[in-house]
């Protein structure tokens, strides 16, 4: 069954048409990769899935009810959570703290329970320490927990997102572009990692560049062009599409002149 | 009778509030930045003038001096306070300004001392009498002189380069940075410029409103409460939120009572910033978030 | 989140002792009588407090110079309140227990007078109050005193000179601060014992910079005068407004005005303007008989050689506050109750601001003689009778 | 790491790290504060010395909870000595006008306070920046007007005389030390309210709105909320100031709520540190003391005021207490990181 659905989604910043008419569903379990070249509309659709922006036309459909009109903090209360281009950590905080930050919505510690410190929300929150240190260790983030999140390197400051991101709980991921900037080994990891999340069971759609690591991991693939949907299938038939090798590539030139 | 002479009075604080305006909303255009220490920018103006006054100088020669000083005040303030901040935050930019402003005042309070001083005005014809109301000829020289400084303005926006590299400035510093502007001298250009604005409303409110050390909090407050009335960073709205504030304040004591006078700008401030953020005009697009 | 560094454990220690430390008592000698001065020197209320600072500096260096009090010289311990009651109640603390002062000169504003009276009736300090609300001495506080002319004695020569000339309708426009509204609270009070009705009570910004809509709304009621309660700037601007309206009824000022800093600021709008005042402004005008004309002589003359500035009635305040103290304290030896019983029964005290006559029930001493009239005409002051 | 079992407190830099029983751990600065404050309550009996540091205790109750919404939600307020008042006003005229008890007019000023910064703080928390500065100080101009006009309550220029002193049972809290103990005692209550939040989920949150507010509404915090309720917990520790500073003068006056306080309180928070508890503490000391340092040449206030603020904020943006640890630590050739990035692109 789709968790999400996408139907016939358009959204225009002034003059320019992001997204035109874009309908396809994500079924559970999967991993979805979105492609297309710059400018495509990519980030235009993650940030309408999420709530930043209200759609101009059509909607999104997550296990069957809208998301129309909600607040995006209620959208992560359901369960879609996603991470950030050029990564959002909190730098103020530890690295610990910036994953049991990811566990806010599961918990209810309000400010009553906290001045009071009564039993329960001290229960709590050990409990989320425990389970923010194991996500820590699910990510493959060595080292001191307590580290400020601003020293760690670049690749495990993507890993600590993910990881935060997985805090909530969500039955649906939102990867924007996590590969970007990453070296090789790096990237691998991150695809057995974006693997060993999908065997938890969360839907993960993924929106990367790096066309290896995408054909590697991913279910399904879904091309977008120019705000509009190309194609979607399989890695391999994707792969071979000439509708697709167009849009990445440009149209060959007709035979025989040089 | 009285409802003219209410418009009469609305005119006149009017003017003060305008020209005290037009300095945020220069400032706010060019440098994307709110000077809590404009009023005080003011007081110096008044103050210079008097000084100068007491040495002899003709009125011409001293307005020229005081804005000079002024605006002298204004480039080292921007050069010393404001460039050498790391991470310009709102917070960080609004505690320093209003910090600037109690230390102009405590300045002031030592060179000039504590009482109120008193400045002929620039002609001394008597009041203009219409039907039975009487209009102060200072606010018309106020008038007269805030309406060429706003034209000159304009055309120094519109039509100069220097002009032109400020408002890019302001939209976004590293494209003007990119462009070969130096962003850092088009700041320190437009605290300049907005010090002598201030200088000069100081100059020419100074014949109505008396000047003593401390009269630049609530005349900046006012000033500032006009300028986002008319919309924050347009010339013409600040004159326009003013006049505006002006008149209604002089109806609101003339019909009701004279003790919400002062609550009427800051009443009109919550409403601009909570329904309508651009204020009249809308000019700019007032960031919210 | 557990962790806690142990620098925040060391900072919290330290910083609570380094506070206490940081105001150690200093030692005090005990050879002269200590008196404590508070007076807002800066702020709204310099313009009350600055020449009450000088003139208490210049009647203590006088009493000094011929013999101080029994032999013992006087010593003055003076502090800045900024017109701000927080820090009026901190330094009359700290003139009572850390400078250990017998008595008390100021404050200079109603609004800090009011909140320092506690502190000095619970330690059982004497305190002369400079300022003029009648909230500082009615009802009737053991320990404390007033010199300022009262408000009631200032609206009653205003109305007793508007009833002669057989005004009966009147305008007020008072400023919004403490002064405005006890002046406005005796305006309309103290009218119907005059015949006098108040046809119109407006108010205005201390800071305000135009009262022509106010001045008009007066005007539409037809009063035969108006009376303006305020302290400068206001006063001047409304005057000036008055000009500009060519309202030519009476205008009437208050005591808060009396200083030439007020003809100065109102220019030629303060042509005609009558206003109550102490008579030192119009010191040398006085008969020759007049029992203050002598003091008020000496006063200026002094205060005129020390500082080179025109004198205000407010300074005299202060001067004749010490003076009266100088007087209780003679032959005492420090015991505040005498003190306090000496300056309760002090008769016939010329001072500056008036013939002090305090009573167990008046502890304020002066009735409406302290005031007179005088009308400003071509830039001084002249008796009016 | 450190489990429930044992507490390990661990320098930051240099490793060294000494076992402290666990009951002890969290409550030790609190134990060591308390400390302090019968020390100090109980060797200075000078009156002067008492009443001073009981309106730093005062002022620390303010800077505290401006200290939450400045130093951890990030959201400046130039009008919080509204709250200030309403809690002075409110129980002053609870007490006075309508006899009740000073307890009562204490439930009296946090519940006014706390609905008038609700009301308040709901649209004007959608502000930020310069906006949500002017919104602010427009509120505390509105409401300084409204002590200054509403003479029939509040006595209006002339100040607010009369209020009874605080009493439980037949003992009032008359002499300075009692006071004293009652001031500080709510200050260090006020401290573990504000550690205890900051350590929990909440404070989490309000730093992470702090650090970015896009990642902390992709985390699903409701920011708008969270800061709305940062903005009135703020209010009811600036109401009990008040409530606290109206029975110890007996006297309030509309001169002692405006613009200028406001200010005052920035500074403190400013000063002392924007997110931390125990600068709060040195802010209000310093605010408190300084008038009396300067009083010699009290013509300089405004202008050391002014610089004290300018300079702090240019130089040491994260305030003096942050300031003289990095000092405390570079001393100790420790490498602080120092996040100014370089002057190239310190363009916003």
């Amino acid at each position: 069954m789709a968790i999400l659905s996408v139907e016939s989604l358009s959204k225009s910043f002034g003059g320019v048409q992001a997204l035109q008419d874009v309908t396809f569903c994500v079924e559970t379990g999967h991993i979805c990769g979105l492609i297309g070249p710059n400018g495509a509309g990519k980030t235009t659709l993650f940030n309408l899935i999420t709530g930043f922006y209200a759609p101009d036309s059509g909607a999104v459909h997550y296990r069957g009810r809208t998301l129309q009109g909600l607040p995006s903090h209620r959208i992560v209360g359901l369960g879609i959570t996603r991470t950030f281009q050029n990564v959002e950590l909190f730098s103020s905080m530890s690295v610990l703290g910036n994953v049991m930050v990811g566990r806010h919505v599961r918990t209810r510690c309000g400010f009553f329970r906290a001045i009071l410190k009564t039993r329960g929300a001290r229960a709590e929150e050990a409990e989320t320490r425990n389970a923010a240190l194991e996500l820590i260790r699910f990510a493959g983030l060595k080292g001191d927990p307590e580290a400020p999140a601003a020293d760690l390197p670049f690749g495990w400051q993507r890993l600590l997102e993910i990881a935060r991101a997985l805090a909530s709980e969500p039955s649906l991921l939102l990867l924007d572009e996590p590969a970007a900037g990453l070296n090789a080994v790096e990237t691998a990891a991150l695809g057995d990692l974006i693997t060993k999340i999908r065997d938890r069971g969360v839907t993960v759609l993924l929106v990367e560049h790096d066309m290896s690591l995408t054909m590697r991991v991913s279910d399904r693939v879904v091309v977008l062009d120019q705000g509009r949907l190309l194609a979607q299938g399989a890695p391999r038939e994707i792969q071979s599409d000439p509708e697709v090798m167009a849009a990445y590539l440009g149209r060959p030139k007709e035979a025989g002149n040089a | 009778m009285e409802f003219l002479q209410y418009l009469f009075s609305g005119i006149t604080s009017g003017a003060i509030y305008a020209v005290i305006a037009v300095g945020f909303s220069m400032l706010y255009s060019a440098t994307d930045l709110i000077n809590f220490a404009h009023g005080e920018f003011v007081m110096l103006g008044a103050l210079c003038l008097v000084t100068m006054k007491a040495i002899g100088m003709p009125l011409p020669i001293a307005f020229l001096n005081a804005v000079l000083i002024v605006g002298l005040i204004g480039l080292i303030f921007e050069r010393l306070a404001i460039r050498p901040v790391k991470r310009p935050q709102p917070i960080v930019l609004v505690i320093i300004t209003v910090g600037a402003s109690i230390f102009f005042r405590g300045m002031a309070m030592i060179l000039w001392g504590k009482d109120t001083y008193s400045v002929p005005p620039f002609s001394d014809h008597p009041p203009i009498i219409i039907s039975g109301a009487a209009l102060l000829p200072q606010s018309l020289w106020i008038l007269f002189i805030v309406l060429a400084v706003v034209a000159c303005l304009y055309l120094f926006y519109q039509k100069t380069l220097t002009g032109k590299a400020m408002q890019a400035c302001a939209i976004s510093k590293k494209a003007a940075w990119l462009m070969g502007i130096p962003a850092k001298w088009m700041v320190s250009l437009s605290f300049l410029l907005s010090a002598a604005m201030g200088a000069v409303a100081g100059v020419i409110i100074a014949p109505i409103t008396m000047c003593s050390y401390d009269m630049g909090t609530m005349l900046g407050l006012k000033g500032f409460c006009a300028a986002m009335l008319g919309g924050l960073g347009s010339l013409w709205g600040a004159l326009l939120g003013g006049f505006l504030l002006g008149i209604l304040e002089a109806m609101g004591v003339g019909f009701f009572s004279s003790s919400i006078k002062d609550a009427i700008a800051f009443l009109l401030l919550l409403f601009i910033l909570y329904v309508r953020p651009g204020g009249i005009i809308g000019a700019v697009q007032a960031k919210r978030f | 989140m557990k962790k806690m560094s142990i620098k925040t454990v060391l900072l919290s220690a330290t910083l609570c002792f380094t506070i206490s430390l940081l105001i150690l008592p200093r030692a005090w000698a005990e050879s002269t009588w200590k008196i404590g001065g508070i007076f807002a020197v800066t702020g709204p209320a310099s313009f009350l407090g600055d020449p009450e600072k000088k003139s208490m500096e210049m009647i203590v260096e006088t009493i000094n110079k011929n013999g101080g009090i029994d032999g013992r010289p006087l010593e003055a311990v003076i502090y800045d309140t900024e017109a701000d009651p927080t820090k009026a109640v901190m330094a009359v603390s700290k003139l009572i227990n850390r400078d250990k002062v017998m008595a008390i000169i100021g404050p200079s504003t109603t609004p800090t007078s009011l909140a320092v009276i506690p502190g000095a009736q619970r330690a059982g300090i004497p305190l002369i109050s400079c300022a003029a609300g009648n909230g500082i001495t009615q009802p009737i506080k053991p320990w404390i005193f007033k010199t300022a002319q009262s408000d009631i004695h200032a609206v009653a020569a205003i109305y007793n000179h508007m009833k002669k000339i057989g005004h009966t309708k009147v305008g007020i426009i008072t400023v919004s601060n403490a002064f405005g509204e006890s002046g406005k609270e005796q305006l309309e009070s103290q009218a119907p014992d005059f015949g006098i009705t108040v046809v119109r009570a407006e108010n205005f910004g201390a800071k305000d910079t135009d009262m022509t809509a106010q001045l008009t709304k007066i005007r539409g009621e037809k009063p035969d005068a108006i009376v303006c309660w305020g302290t400068n700037p206001g006063p001047a601007v409304v005057s000036r407004n008055a000009r500009q309206l060519n309202i030519d009824i009476p205008l009437y000022q208050s005591h808060g005005v009396a200083s030439p800093k007020f003809i100065d600021l109102a220019g030629e709008a303060a042509e005609g303007i009558l206003l109550p005042t102490g008579k030192i402004l119009v010191a040398d005008l006085l008969p020759d008989d007049d029992p203050q004309k002598p003091v008020l002589k000496t006063y200026i003359r002094q205060f005129q050689e020390k500082y080179n500035s025109p004198v205000s009635g407010f300074g005299g305040y202060a001067y004749d506050g010490v003076r009266i103290l100088a007087d209780a304290i003679k032959g005492t030896g420090g015991d505040l109750a005498k003190i306090r019983e000496k300056i309760e029964s002090t008769r016939d005290h010329v001072g500056v601001s008036g013939t002090f006559n305090f009573s167990p029930e008046d502890h304020n001493g002066l009735d409406p003689s302290a005031f007179v009239m005088v009308r400003i005409e071509n830039g001084t002051w002249k008796l009016v009778e | 790491m450190s489990g429930l079992g044992g507490l390990s407190v661990r320098f930051r830099q240099s490793g060294f790290s000494v076992k402290i029983p666990s009951f002890l751990g969290p409550s030790l600065p609190y134990l060591l504060f308390a400390g302090a404050i019968a020390l100090v309550g109980l060797w200075v009996e000078n009156f002067y010395y008492l009443q001073v540091l009981t309106f730093i205790g005062i002022n620390t109750l303010v800077a505290l909870g401006l200290n939450m919404l400045m130093g951890y939600a990030g959201q400046i307020s130039l009008g919080h000595a509204a709250f200030f008042g309403i809690g002075a006003y409110s129980t002053a005229i609870l007490t006075v006008h309508y006899g009740f008890s000073p307890w009562i007019g204490l439930a009296g000023a946090i519940s006014i306070a706390g609905l008038v910064a609700l009301v308040v703080g709901l649209p004007t928390l959608k502000l930020s920046g310069y906006y949500l500065g002017m919104g602010t100080l427009g509120f505390g101009m509105i409401v300084h007007i409204l002590f200054r006009e509403w003479t029939s309550m509040t006595g209006g220029a002339s100040g607010f005389v009369g209020i009874p002193p605080l009493s439980v049972g037949n003992y009032t809290f008359y002499s300075p030390t009692a006071y004293f103990s009652l001031v500080w005692g709510t200050v260090l209550i006020g401290v573990i309210i504000c550690r205890r939040i900051i350590d929990s989920r909440i404070g989490r949150a309000l730093r992470s709105v702090h650090d970015s507010e896009a990642a902390a509404r992709a985390m699903g915090i409701d920011t708008h909320m969270l800061k709305l309720q940062v903005f009135v917990l703020s209010a009811l520790f600036a109401s009990v100031a008040g409530f606290l500073y109206a029975h110890f003068v007996t006297f309030i006056s509309p001169g002692t709520f405006d613009f200028l306080t406001s200010v005052r309180m920035v500074t403190m928070v400013v000063i002392g540190g924007m997110a931390s508890i125990w600068g709060a503490l040195l802010g209000a000391a310093l605010l408190t003391l300084l008038p009396d340092w300067l009083h010699t040449f009290s013509e300089f206030e405004m202008v050391v005021y002014g610089l004290i603020l300018m300079v702090v904020m240019i130089l040491l943006p994260q305030g003096l207490t942050r300031g003289i640890l990095d000092l405390w630590e570079k001393s100790k050739g420790e490498d602080i990181d120092i996040k100014g990035e370089s002057d190239g692109d310190s363009f916003r």
